[in-house]
């Protein structure tokens, strides 16, 4: 896919707006071009960042989901619609991305993503784009980015609130484990909370924003952490994280490293894949 | 009697985890300077005797000084042993607590400590 | 429109997720129903903020625009796309709208906005979001705002940078001209500047979540600005500012304001309509 | 002969006014206690006589020294007259300078000036 060093005279027109940016240039547009950006989640964040990605021409685009759009998800997932209620979400936002921009690639990847899979499947792609729903699939994003050696752009929203953080940035940046080495206990139950759609918006939109930042060199690489409450006053808050730690059993140095990855990590407890026992390996490669 | 010298910190909690204390985001908590090694997280109150205070209060003392105090509904998705449960991120000062010593650091007069409930929704 | 206080079974199942929010619940959706929301400007902001204005449910929503769909604008204004470049923008976006939520009411508005037709067109709106791109525009919908009474929701981006503030929120709310009493000199050019969609993206997605804060009451009005910096660290700020000032020119106290409010603040310099120099009177009304 | 009392404060420029300044955001300045009344900007030199110093540094004070020491490139779009032109939005830690006396506000050690030129742009 590799189109070399030249633009097509129409790509002008249309990402000129971007181009004409400091430090972005046509060296900038090329590497969009060029790069390869995975969303497992088509939902409520998975959509606004699916749309800005596509729109500011990212070549390739991965969309990772086994769900169908239902209705309750339109109050958020702005990719979807009420005639694709019913389809599976990676069509229903596959067709949407298409229609904002024809000329990139969409890989639409309609299996649940487990430890059986993961590395196969998010290979491919520069970065990943943590854009679900459960804690245990947070880890395994985790866990195989660490592996694959690529950064993992993570977000998170529930109720009035949102969460954003760069993982696996560079050689130091840190893991999930590195700031949680185990997931939280689970406490059994999974009904749905509250979500406000617009705060989705913003924490998918940012992910975006991180990806476009890290292809094209823009990203300072400070591992922090963005917490949004949308009640809040001020509503935004940054917190400086520090690098990765020796001890974490998913990025730390061998020898140094404390507690385990477990496969039952990966397992949710209430409607996910059932466990397979066989351990991956994930943690080193 | 004299009254124990105390510091006064800020706590905030988000994520969330304002549910749990009351829905209420923001504190504002007099606490000792000092507190006993083997402190319970009750303060020293005038009438008991003295207790020897040789210790400066640390983020575990303030962790069970919250529970035992202000948490309000299911203490189990706030503590685990003497430490908050796994998936809470403990801000000093918008600072992880990891790069600060953990529970082990010592609160000082003004300190803004946040615990926030990561969250898994999206 | 008032459909009185009850609310479709099907919307339970679509908004559930929003309702079951704290603060939120069956009157919130209510008060989203039959509330009216008008975007001027249906471009980089105006596009995220009218998606999730219409996934949420406002009841009706008025899109402003006299511009065309052009291939520069399919970088950042995701509404728009490549089989709607040439089309007004009113129309693509309204299309857009309508496909996210086919139940709210969509008032397609293109024509200028001016001094001699913005108390017209605007004051059949309960909240007035400013989306514009030019200072002149933003003058005149601040003005119009005060002298309707109206909340105005304004956003700006450019290059890496957004800014946002509620103006005119409540009887206390400071006004643009509070800020700034006469709009910047206008230096003679109007080259475009860079701007990346996810900024505006950003922007325009925390626009939409203010109106819907307002609307359904869970605005704390504490008057304040955002300011966003992409490539910031950290990348947003928020700024505490003052209440109304009685010296204020558009919303001060009679007789003790400072400045007057000139007709040839509304005009752009470099393509705008042509000058009305019979002043509106816009000021106090 | 002694080097006259100063104080260190933080600048810091956005919404695109660091283009006029090298393209840097952040400055850290050393600028005097106290200046004259009728001061320039130019900073007490060890060699000249030292001028009367009456009256604290402010913003109007800085603005101006920004002006003649670090501004690199069209100046009307950062000062008019004595003070910034209208669409520059300053801040004293975080809040309008307008709740803290605009110009006439005493810079004190440690102050965050931040000066952002607010956007049309949508
Ligand atoms: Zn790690
Ligand atoms: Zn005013």
């Amino acid at each position: 896919m590799d189109k070399g060093d030249k633009l097509p005279l129409e790509d002008y027109k249309r990402y000129g707006r971007q181009m004409i940016l400091e430090g972005f240039g046509l060296s900038g547009q090329l590497k969009l071009q060029k790069a390869s950006v995975v969303v497992v989640g088509a939902g409520g964040l998975g959509c606004p960042a699916l749309q800005y990605l596509a729109a500011a021409g990212v070549g390739r685009l991965g969309i990772i989901d086994h769900d169908v759009v239902e209705t309750s998800n339109l109050q958020r997932q702005i990719l979807h619609n009420e005639q694709t209620v019913g389809m599976h979400k990676t069509e229903s936002a596959a067709q949407a991305v298409r229609k904002i921009n024809s000329r990139i690639k969409v890989d639409v990847i309609t299996e649940p993503l487990s430890s059986l899979n993961a590395t196969r499947v998010l290979q491919d792609y520069d970065i990943i784009l943590d854009c679900t729903d459960n804690t245990p699939t947070r880890y395994l994003l985790s866990d195989t980015a660490v592996a694959l050696g690529k950064p993992l752009v993570s977000g998170a929203a529930q109720r009035f609130h949102g969460q954003l953080c760069v993982y696996n940035l560079g050689p130091d940046g840190l893991c999930l484990r590195c700031l949680f080495p185990r997931p939280p206990t689970q406490t059994g139950t999974c009904e749905e909370t509250g979500i406000l759609g617009a705060v989705t918006g913003v924490i998918g939109n940012l992910q975006a924003l991180e990806a476009i930042k890290i292809i094209t060199g823009l990203h300072e690489k400070e591992p922090s952490m963005l917490i949004f409450s949308a009640l809040g006053s001020p509503p935004f808050r940054s917190i400086k994280l520090g690098s990765k730690k020796p001890t974490c059993p998913a990025c730390g140095k061998e020898g140094k490293k404390i507690g385990e990855i477990h496969e039952f990590d990966y397992v949710q407890f209430c409607g996910g894949p059932a466990p397979d026992w066989e351990t991956q390996g994930l943690t080193d490669s | 009697m004299s009254t124990p010298p105390t510091l006064t910190i800020n706590v905030e909690f988000g994520g969330g985890l304002e549910l749990l204390f009351a829905n209420q985001r923001k504190y504002q908590l007099s606490i000792p300077v000092l507190i006993p090694p083997d402190t319970t997280a009750t303060p020293p109150s005038g009438s008991a005797p003295p207790p020897i205070l040789s210790k400066p209060a640390d983020i575990t003392f303030l962790i069970r000084y919250l529970k035992e105090n202000h948490l309000k509904e299911r203490p189990e998705l706030f503590v685990e042993g003497e430490t908050v449960r796994p998936g809470i991120l403990v801000l000093v000062n918008d600072t992880d607590w990891e790069l600060e010593g953990e529970g082990d650091y010592a609160l000082k007069e003004g300190d803004e400590i946040v615990f926030i409930s990561t969250l898994h929704g999206g």
